[in-house]
């Protein structure tokens, strides 16, 4: 099983350079259009630490990725503020596109990564937050 | 420096997103400078995605902000998405929000009929 | 200026990983051909960190990569023997490539690092190498 | 699963490497095969690198030793060698050791004239 291990200071600007470097190692098992989900699944979830976990603190994103075969793990690691029980429940996405005032301009992200990985799996532990989240990548044909 | 660039057609304002990634890093900024735009009197716009390789839901959530901020005032039209951006609008069923052209010129046609 | 951490443990089946990571974030500012030799560069000196420094023990190799504007730096740390003074002089890569029986199968990695990259430098700190590559990586046109 | 295919045309054998990273994750692996085949009788030999995307020098070590194997007895060219693999071969003056063809087809005739 091959691993590797990323580490970023939560600034929007490393977020990118994650995302990037999961797109690519993901391309070597799957296709380019499932590849880009998995990046922005990932970017979600970074954005998500840095902007309601960490706030204005900059902590630390430690990323754990996992490739057996074409089976991905991606778990995050944070020691920001505890996600609430409204961010773990399942995520709804429901609006009328054609009442422009209603239209949603946030709360998306959460609804890409189910939307994207098959599962998605939180933990508070020793102060720690721990997302993991999986995809089943399909074969390069 | 600005994250984008206009240029003016007939009544309608093209707008070309020119970072490749139109991501949370930046989209506070965007949604600044379009809002801007909008105040200044710009009402039918053309946002022109062709440079734009990535964009998340920040990005796609300053896109949102300026339709709303037009209301019933104005128009504004998407082109050139990328089939990799054009992911994000179909997942979040923001395909059935905004229209969505191949070329600046289809768009700019769309708003000015 | 944009950063991240990578970490793998030192067996050869995650060097790609890594090296595919730091090939997709400098693509994003120079050209694919130097993003690639960036990569060649990086693997070359995770090979030898796995295969010398830590011989058949299986050690982690810490990778900090640093990005501002199009001036890279990656900084590679392991906790394995210490680098010969041999290895830390300019390398050199003469043969005659008409003579077969003379040719070189190995000894063509840190010639490579050298020639990639603009600068090197090699610290021992606290039981630790600590390896320093640069380059200015040219903006794409 | 082997690393290599092979198929044999005229007095040619023509080896495909499969993986398409040729590194020292399975430089040593690609070495016994290659050698196992040369001591098998096969001395004229069309390395094709066409699905290779890179090239460390561990696996260009392996293909030196494959020429080093065959010694006098034979000899072994390269083609399909793409773009960025060729860097390989030129930074390490390789490219004036093999002779390197853009088709199989071109590779095995210089083998066969
Ligand atoms: N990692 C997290 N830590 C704390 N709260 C979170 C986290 N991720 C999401 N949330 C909460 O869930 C809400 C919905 O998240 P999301 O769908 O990504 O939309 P947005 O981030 O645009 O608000 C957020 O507004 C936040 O309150
Ligand atoms: N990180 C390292 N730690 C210890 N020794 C090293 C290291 N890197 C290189 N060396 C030494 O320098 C020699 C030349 O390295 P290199 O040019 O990469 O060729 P190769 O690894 O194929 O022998 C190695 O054989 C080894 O003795």
């Amino acid at each position: 099983m091959a691993t590797i291990q990323f580490r970023i200071k939560g600034h929007l600007e490393n977020v990118a350079l994650v995302g990037q470097a999961i797109n690519t190692i993901c391309t070597s098992v799957c296709s380019a259009s499932t590849a880009y989900q998995v990046e922005l699944a990932a970017v979600e979830i970074c954005n998500n630490i840095i902007e309601h976990a960490y706030s204005k603190s900059y902590g630390n994103i430690d990323i754990l990725l996992k490739l057996e075969g074409t089976e991905l793990s991606l778990q995050f690691t944070d020691s920001g503020a505890s996600m609430p029980e409204t961010a773990q429940a399942p995520p709804q996405l429901d609006f009328d596109p054609l009442n422009r005032p209603d239209l949603p301009e946030g709360g998306m992200g959460l609804y890409l990564i189910e939307t994207i990985m098959d599962s998605s799996d939180y933990q508070r532990l020793e102060n720690k937050n721990i997302l993991t989240v999986r995809k089943q990548l399909r074969t390069r044909q | 420096m600005s994250l984008i660039q206009t240029h003016a057609a007939a009544n309608v304002l093209i707008v070309k997103v020119v970072p490749n990634r139109l991501d949370a890093k930046i989209a506070v900024n965007f949604k600044e400078e379009m809002t801007k735009l909008i105040q200044d009197g710009n009402h039918t716009i053309v946002l022109d995605l062709s440079g734009v390789d990535f964009i998340d839901s920040s990005g796609l959530g300053a896109i949102v902000t300026c339709l709303k901020v037009l209301g019933r005032k104005g128009d504004l039209v998407i082109s050139g998405v990328k089939n990799d951006v054009m992911t994000m609008f179909v997942l979040t069923r923001m395909d059935r929000v905004f229209q969505l052209f191949p070329t600046i010129e289809a768009a700019a046609q769309s708003l000015a009929a």
